[in-house]
């Protein structure tokens, strides 16, 4: 039997298949991010606690009103996005006008509110939440284990991003948007409705933070800095991709966790630092990201 | 006869966008001294000919050489020190800085790179008088203090055109730089032009035909990224191609 | 029912009275007052500064401060916001173009929701720009200026609006597509279209308006019918340095 | 005699649950049940956050120390903030009751005058587990290892147990810190063909580790999974579920004894229902200590509460019997105990079962192997 | 309107020092050198950010960098604290030499993210080599004396030396956005074709621009770490980057006074909520909130406002 750089074949297999699934999630998360920071200028630092909150309304839902994991799927997203509309009304949409910075601050300052407070009411060792009956168990592939429930991760995430790219790059709404970015004022001139499109959108960015929550529940530990631990890892994600480039987010999302699987093979020390290395270069290479356009 | 003394000259120049060819093989002699024009219709790649001239965009191929010496691979700013200066043609104000700092902005280039952090901004009290004059010069008096980006969008390619000539260039590139002006500015920068031009060379793209024809020693003729025609206005404004290309037959 | 339909039809369908408009604190307008009549060209002509795309963005609803009263058709607009005067039926082709940099130039195109029926088709309009037609997969701000200058205009054609405000549409084009343009704008008035265009080209608008309003630092000092123009030309010298 | 005491620790951010509220809780509880007030000495306890950095915490506690007249500071969770408190408090001669860090080092190297180092270390957990899992027929170890100095040293202490025990190391693997995912890395433990796989880090890696584990049938398919550091409150985060079979060391277990469970039952009802951790009864412990040693010697000053706290044998109802070493290594009994099924278990907390209990002469590192300076 | 130095700054420098020199005997000495340290911090990323339009979101590295140098060398080399300090700068000055001049070729948010990752890199590289300790950081750092002479385990005594340090820091801030230099700087944030256009070498201003304040952020990074005898992974994590970012904000980018005001505010915060246990996160957040809905332009950018003055 062969062997590459002294990994069998088969687990190097079982690897790049991990890298799949995490990339999943950095592709769903990176793509909300993507469609909120590219399509509104708005940097949402708080994206990541918006993903904890999607994974801790599902515990909730589960654990105080008895809804399922499936109905969490559809509801969760729903709920956490409306009070991502709530947020832009009050406060976002007040500063569309200034510097991003400012933006970003405000949305930093969220993030330690909401962190804050789940950790008041919850703690932070964490709360369990169990894979749903239906996808437990897995299947013996030969070269490793995969629980059911990871491939439906990967398939679920495959298909919100599809959907996504699909409604934001080949329909109307998508150059609306982007035009809006550029010059709200025009595009309101035009006889479009810009601020409920764009107060919709963050909402719909936000629900695709939660719903990556309510996916993430079952296998990582539902705790209150399990987003501020992801969120630099996804901007930097959106950065490679190519800011504004929602094919380019949900592509390096996958690929990132492919290229970070492989390093955690091969390197496990640098698998962290990786994805910046990569950035810094693709961003002396390509200074719009891979899939960026250059302004 | 003695061979015309050029400035600037470009051979085969080409710029090609991704599958689109903008500029194709132009060849281009400025005589110093005189005002040269440089007209087309949209499109026909003047502005790009500027980004070539002024390597804001890297040729594709072909070289440009000034004063006898090639530039091909001089770098924006390099150019600029040469003496080569353009505007945009797009207005291009420091928006935030006073009328007075715009223009005193460009009087500080000749001391050279200011690299001189320790020292206080004063020094360049010395430049007020000069640049006060600039301002005069294309009526902006009125609105020395006031900030670039709140002018009207005239009175903005006014200012431009003071601080570009604050430069005291040997060449001047500008692109239209009536466009959007009022009748009485056209005639004032008109006549500004003109007085600048007794020590210098410039280069410009206008589509204002009377302008054009009441400044111009020399006009190039370009469409579709190549020569049409080249002469003076009378010749070339009854070459038939130009006619039809670009002045169009109402006109006139 | 048939009077009152009849009023309205009479009736200006721009009427401006007293417009003022602030830019944070400065005041920039200070009572424009003038009409335009259904299926009319008229010009707003001024010096640089004199605060003619301040009106037509004031009209348009893009400025924050404003009083007076526009009435649209009978309908008062001063207190709507853009896009319920858009939808109201006015369209409006802003002085530096807006041309969208992260959308191509056939989305660009695309891009104004049309609000009634009766626009120009796509076709139609990029037979009346053809340049546009050889590069409408390009990037929307890579068009050479003028390229840009007739996306702008061409893309408000589409939207099915009759009233149109034009702010300097020649302005960087070459002398054949200006004449391009006042055909165009010849023919749009033939179909009914209202215009109100703000011009620095004075032969371009005296060859394409009905009247022509001089404006002053905020106001609107007079107005000449483009009959008299000849009778007029001192006046507009001193007016406009013409 | 008035004293000052000052609770540090985390309370916003990853030990924030087994430190946190409870330590100060803990603190007056000890302070009640010492009936300090009687006995003429006014304790005020005040309280800060120091976000697990040690920056935060020197800031803090050398203002407590030069501006509120602060006489001892507790607790202190993480490492690097527990040695920043250490120096602090040498230099200004106070003293420092640490019960929430891992560190050898704050009775080693960095030993000094005023530290106690009261509930568990490194060396305890790796000693205790490592140990016991070897004995019990695990003999080949595989580690996955938080890539810092911490998780080093775990790795590190547990290794030398394992191999003088008898077993041996086949390889390990260093995740970064903190990891979200851990899957590929147990991947490759599974590939290593270890019996046991050794946790060496903390918190949330942790947690995420063995519920991963647990997903991709680590445990199932028989290989053991061996927690270095975990809290009762990570068993409850994970679940029995997920947890079941886990093999962890600890210096305390609110369901022990008589009298361990009415001190938790008293903790819990001030603390919403949790149940007290090693930590908690770690503070309540030392602050008992302290106190006694006030009373002893009449008043504050370092030198002579510290001697008196040395020379005395320690007895409180949450560790029992214990001894102050020179070094200032706090030793008590340690207990290796197993995580039940939920079969197993009869109701709320009710998760450990107790596999042994290690005598605090052999629980911890040999007085004389430290290297500390106070030992001659 | 000839240019010069503004009466009102004068009296302000002049003001802020009496109070300074006042300060320690009245409030906790270390209290007062973290926030000048901070403050020298917010200012140098000023610089950058507010006057070179340049948002770097790695300013921690070099802040850290230059903490962790000087404190190896004060207790591993034993120097005294001015070779020290003196040391520190000069490593995040060369680091922002290096980081600079790949990060400047990039504008924008791509420009923040590049440093970003650098930073990060760093971060990696403080927490895996072996002479920074880990997540121990490097602990007991000796005060030691100046010059070999003077003393400074003193707190007092320190805190004048830190004074001299930071005043002279924001006074050379100061000199350099009011110089010549600094006008280009202006200028090429304004409008950066432009200034090429007039012949400008505009990566050569930027580049200038993010070594001084790379510098600048070092010296900070370099007393903090003799005051608090520590230097540790927070100096160099992104939080710190973040954090020293919003001061800058919430006291007004591109004011002069801001950064202090900034740091300030925040170090204080920090401070006084260290005892509010797990409540401290929710109020520093909604602190953000409040300060970015009510406060856009930073404390003293609305104070500017209202007297009709820069501050
Ligand atoms: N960066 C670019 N990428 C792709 N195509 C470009 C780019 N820049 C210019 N072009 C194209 O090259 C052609 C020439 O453009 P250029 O701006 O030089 O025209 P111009 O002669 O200045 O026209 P105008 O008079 O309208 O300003 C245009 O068709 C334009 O769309
Ligand atoms: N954004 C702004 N903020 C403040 N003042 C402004 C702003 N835009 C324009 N102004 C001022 O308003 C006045 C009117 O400007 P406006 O643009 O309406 O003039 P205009 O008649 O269209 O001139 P032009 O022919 O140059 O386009 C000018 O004095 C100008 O300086
Ligand atoms: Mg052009
Ligand atoms: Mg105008």
């Amino acid at each position: 039997m062969f062997e590459l750089l002294g990994i069998p074949p088969q687990a190097l297999f079982g690897q790049l298949l991990l890298g799949l699934i995490n990339g999943s999630f950095y592709a769903l998360l990176s793509l909300g991010l993507a469609v909120i920071f590219g399509l509104l200028n708005i940097i949402n630092f708080s994206h990541g606690a918006q993903y904890m909150m999607g994974a801790f309304v599902a515990w909730m839902a589960l654990t105080w009103l008895g809804i399922p994991y499936w109905g969490a799927l559809i509801i969760v997203p729903l709920v956490v996005g409306a009070s991502g509309v709530v947020i832009e009304r009050l406060m976002i949409s007040r500063l569309y006008h200034l510097d991003h910075l400012y933006g970003l601050l405000l949305t930093f300052g969220l993030a330690l509110v909401i962190q804050g407070l789940f950790r008041n009411g919850f703690g932070v060792s964490g709360l369990p939440y169990a894979i749903p009956a239906q996808l437990s168990g897995g299947q013996n592939l030969g070269f490793m284990f995969l629980p059911n429930y990871r491939g439906w991760v990967v398939l679920a995430s495959l298909v919100v991003c599809f959907g996504t790219w699909f409604a934001i790059e080949r329909t109307r709404l998508g150059a609306y948007l982007r035009a809006a970015t550029e010059n709200p004022t025009l595009v309101g001139a035009f006889g479009i409705n810009v601020p409920r499109m764009i107060t919709l959108t963050y909402g719909f960015g936000v629900a695709l933070a939660a719903f990556a929550g309510v996916l993430a529940a079952p296998i990582y530990s539902v705790n209150p800095n399990m987003g501020a631990d992801l969120i630099i890892v996804v901007f930097a994600v959106v950065v490679i991709g190519g800011m504004g480039s929602i094919l380019g987010a949900i592509l390096t999302g996958f690929g990132l966790g492919i290229v970070e699987g492989l390093t955690k093979v091969f390197y496990p020390e640098a698998s962290s630092v990786a994805i910046f290395v990569i950035m810094a270069i693709v961003l002396l290479v390509k200074p719009a990201g891979l899939f960026g356009r250059t302004a | 006869m003695s061979s015309p003394d050029i400035i600037l000259s470009a051979r085969k120049l080409t710029k090609r966008f991704s599958g689109f060819t903008a500029v194709n093989g132009v060849d281009l002699d400025v005589e110093r001294g005189t005002i040269h024009a440089l007209i087309g219709p949209n499109g026909a790649g003047k502005t790009t000919c500027f980004n070539l001239l002024t390597k804001f965009l890297q040729p594709s191929a072909g070289n440009i050489s000034f004063n006898g010496r090639d530039i091909t691979g001089l770098a924006p700013a390099a150019i600029a020190r040469l003496g080569v200066v353009r505007s945009f043609q797009i207005s291009a104000v420091f928006p935030r800085m006073s009328v007075l700092e715009n223009v005193r902005i460009a009087l500080q280039r000749r001391r050279g790179d200011s690299f001189d952090f320790w020292r206080n901004q004063k020094v360049l009290n010395a430049y007020d008088e000069e640049a006060r004059e600039r301002v005069e010069e294309v009526g902006l008096t009125e609105f020395i203090g006031e900030t670039a980006g709140e002018l009207s969008y005239g009175r903005k390619r006014a200012l431009e055109i003071a601080t570009t000539l604050a430069l005291e260039p040997e060449m001047l590139l500008l692109d239209e730089p009536m466009a959007g002006m009022a009748q009485e500015d056209v005639s004032r920068i008109s006549a500004l032009i003109r007085r600048i031009a007794a020590k210098r060379t410039i280069l410009m793209v206008e589509h204002n035909l009377s302008v054009v024809a009441d400044l111009s020693d020399k006009i190039t003729v370009l469409a579709r990224g190549e020569v049409l025609a080249e002469g003076p206005y009378e010749a070339v404004s009854k070459d038939p191609r130009v006619i039809e290309a670009y002045i169009g037959a109402g006109h006139g | 029912m048939a009077e009152a339909a009849r009023k309205i039809d009479t009736a200006a369908a721009l009427a401006v009275r007293d417009l003022q408009a602030w830019y944070d604190e400065s005041h920039i307008l200070h009572g424009v007052n003038f009409d335009v009549a259904p299926g009319e060209v008229v010009t707003l002509l001024g010096r640089n500064g004199a605060g003619k795309t301040t009106t037509l963005r004031a009209i348009m609803g893009l400025i924050a401060k404003r009083t007076g009263s526009v009435q649209f058709e009978g309908r008062e607009l001063i207190n709507l916001p853009a896009r319920a005067i858009a939808k109201a039926g006015i369209a409006f082709c802003p002085e530096e173009r807006g041309i969208f940099a992260s959308l191509s130039v056939d989305e660009n195109l695309m891009l104004p929701p049309v609000i009634k029926p009766g626009g120009l088709s796509r076709d139609d309009v990029l037979t009346m720009f053809p340049n546009l037609r050889e590069r409408l997969a390009s990037q929307g701000t890579k068009l050479s200026g003028g390229e840009q200058q007739m996306l702008a205009i061409a893309r408000i054609l589409r939207t099915g609006s009759k009233f149109l405000l034009l702010d300097e549409p020649t302005e960087g084009l070459a002398p054949v597509i200006v004449q391009q343009i006042g055909r165009t704008l010849a023919s749009l008035k033939q179909q009914g279209f209202t215009i109100v265009l703000v011009e620095q080209n004075f032969h371009f608008a005296a060859s394409v308006a009905d009247r022509h309003y001089v404006v002053e630092q905020g106001r609107v000092i007079d107005m000449i019918p483009n009959t008299e123009i000849q009778n007029n030309l001192g006046k507009l010298h001193a007016y406009l340095g013409v | 005699v008035d004293v000052k005491l000052g609770v540090l620790n985390d309370r916003s951010g990853i030990y924030a649950d087994l430190s946190g509220e409870g330590s100060v809780v803990a603190a007056r509880m000890a302070i009640e049940d010492f009936d300090a007030a009687a006995k003429g000495i006014n304790v005020e306890v005040i309280s800060a956050d120091h976000q697990n950095k040690p920056d935060v915490a020197s800031t803090i506690a050398r203002q407590w120390y030069d501006e509120e007249g602060v006489d001892v500071i507790v607790d202190v969770p993480t490492s690097s903030a527990a040695l920043a408190v250490n120096e602090i408090t040498r230099e200004k001669g106070k003293i420092f009751l640490n019960s929430g860090a891992a560190s050898t080092d704050l009775t080693g190297a960095q030993c000094a005058p005023g530290t106690a180092h009261w509930t568990y270390d490194t060396y305890a957990l790796a000693n205790g587990t490592g140990k016991a899992m070897v004995d019990n027929g695990y003999k080949n170890w595989y580690f996955l290892t938080a890539d810092y100095a911490f998780g080093h040293s775990l790795e590190e202490n547990t290794t030398k147990v394992v191999e003088a025990s008898g077993g041996t190391v086949v390889g390990s693997v260093r995740h970064p810190f903190p990891g979200t995912d851990f899957s590929s890395f147990l991947l490759q433990a599974q590939a290593s063909g270890a019996d046991v796989i050794g946790l060496a880090n903390a918190g949330g890696d942790t947690v995420n580790s063995i519920k991963q584990a647990a997903e991709f049938g680590i445990t199932q398919a028989g290989q053991a999974l061996a927690g270095l550091l975990i809290f009762i409150t990570d068993v409850h985060a994970l679940g029995l579920e997920t947890a079941q079979g886990l093999v962890l060391t600890e210096a305390f277990y609110w369901d022990l004894n008589d009298d361990t469970r009415a001190w938790s039952e008293r903790f819990s009802a001030e603390m919403g229902g949790s149940k007290p951790t090693m930590v908690h009864a770690g503070v309540y412990s030392a602050v008992t200590h302290y106190l006694k040693g006030v009373e002893a010697s009449g008043d504050k000053a370092t030198e002579g509460v510290m001697d008196w706290m040395k020379s005395n044998p320690s007895s409180d109802p949450v560790f029992g019997e214990g001894e102050l070493r020179a070094d200032g290594r706090h030793i008590h009994d340690m207990y290796l105990f197993q995580v039940k099924s939920p079969a197993e278990s009869t109701g709320d907390w009710d998760y450990y079962k107790l596999l042994a209990t290690i005598p605090a002469e052999i629980a911890f590192r040999p007085l004389e192997d430290g290297g500390c300076a106070l030992v001659e | 309107m000839p240019i010069g130095t503004p009466r009102h700054h004068i009296a302000i420098f002049a003001g802020l020092l009496v109070l300074l020199l006042i300060a320690p005997f009245v409030l906790y000495p270390v209290f007062i050198m973290k926030i000048l340290c901070f403050a020298l911090f917010a200012s140098a990323l000023n610089l950058l950010l507010g006057f070179g339009g340049l948002l770097s979101f790695g300013h921690a590295a070099f802040f850290g960098s230059a903490s962790y140098v000087t404190a190896h060398a004060a207790k591993v080399w034993g120097l005294t604290p001015e070779v020290a300090i003196l040391l520190g700068t000069i490593a995040a000055a060369f680091l922002g030499l290096i980081i600079g001049a790949l990060a400047i070729r990039r504008q924008g948010i791509y420009f923040a993210m590049v440093t970003l990752a650098f930073a990060q890199m760093v971060f990696f590289f403080a927490l895996q080599a072996p002479f920074t300790g880990g997540e121990d950081g490097i602990q007991a750092v000796p005060r030691g004396s100046l010059f070999g002479m003077i003393s400074l385990a003193n707190d007092t005594t320190l805190y004048f030396v830190v004074l001299a340090i930071v005043f002279g820091g924001l006074l050379a801030i100061y000199r350099i956005i009011h110089s010549p230099f600094g006008q280009v700087l202006k200028a090429i944030r304004d409008n950066e074709p432009r200034s090429i256009s007039l012949g400008y070498k505009v990566n050569r201003y930027k580049l200038a621009v993010f070594v001084m304040s790379a510098t600048l952020a070092g010296l900070a990074g370099s007393t903090k770490a003799l005051v608090f005898q520590l230097a540790s992974l927070t100096d160099v994590y992104w939080t710190m980057s973040g954090e020293v970012v919003l001061m800058t904000l919430l006291g007004g980018m591109g004011t002069i006074f801001g950064p202090l005001v900034g740091a300030a505010v925040i170090v204080t915060m920090q401070n006084y909520f260290a005892s509010f246990g797990a409540w401290v996160t929710v109020l520093q957040g909604t602190i953000f909130v409040v300060s970015v809905m009510l406060f856009r332009e930073g404390i003293i950018g609305v104070l500017s406002r209202w007297i009709r003055k820069p501050l």
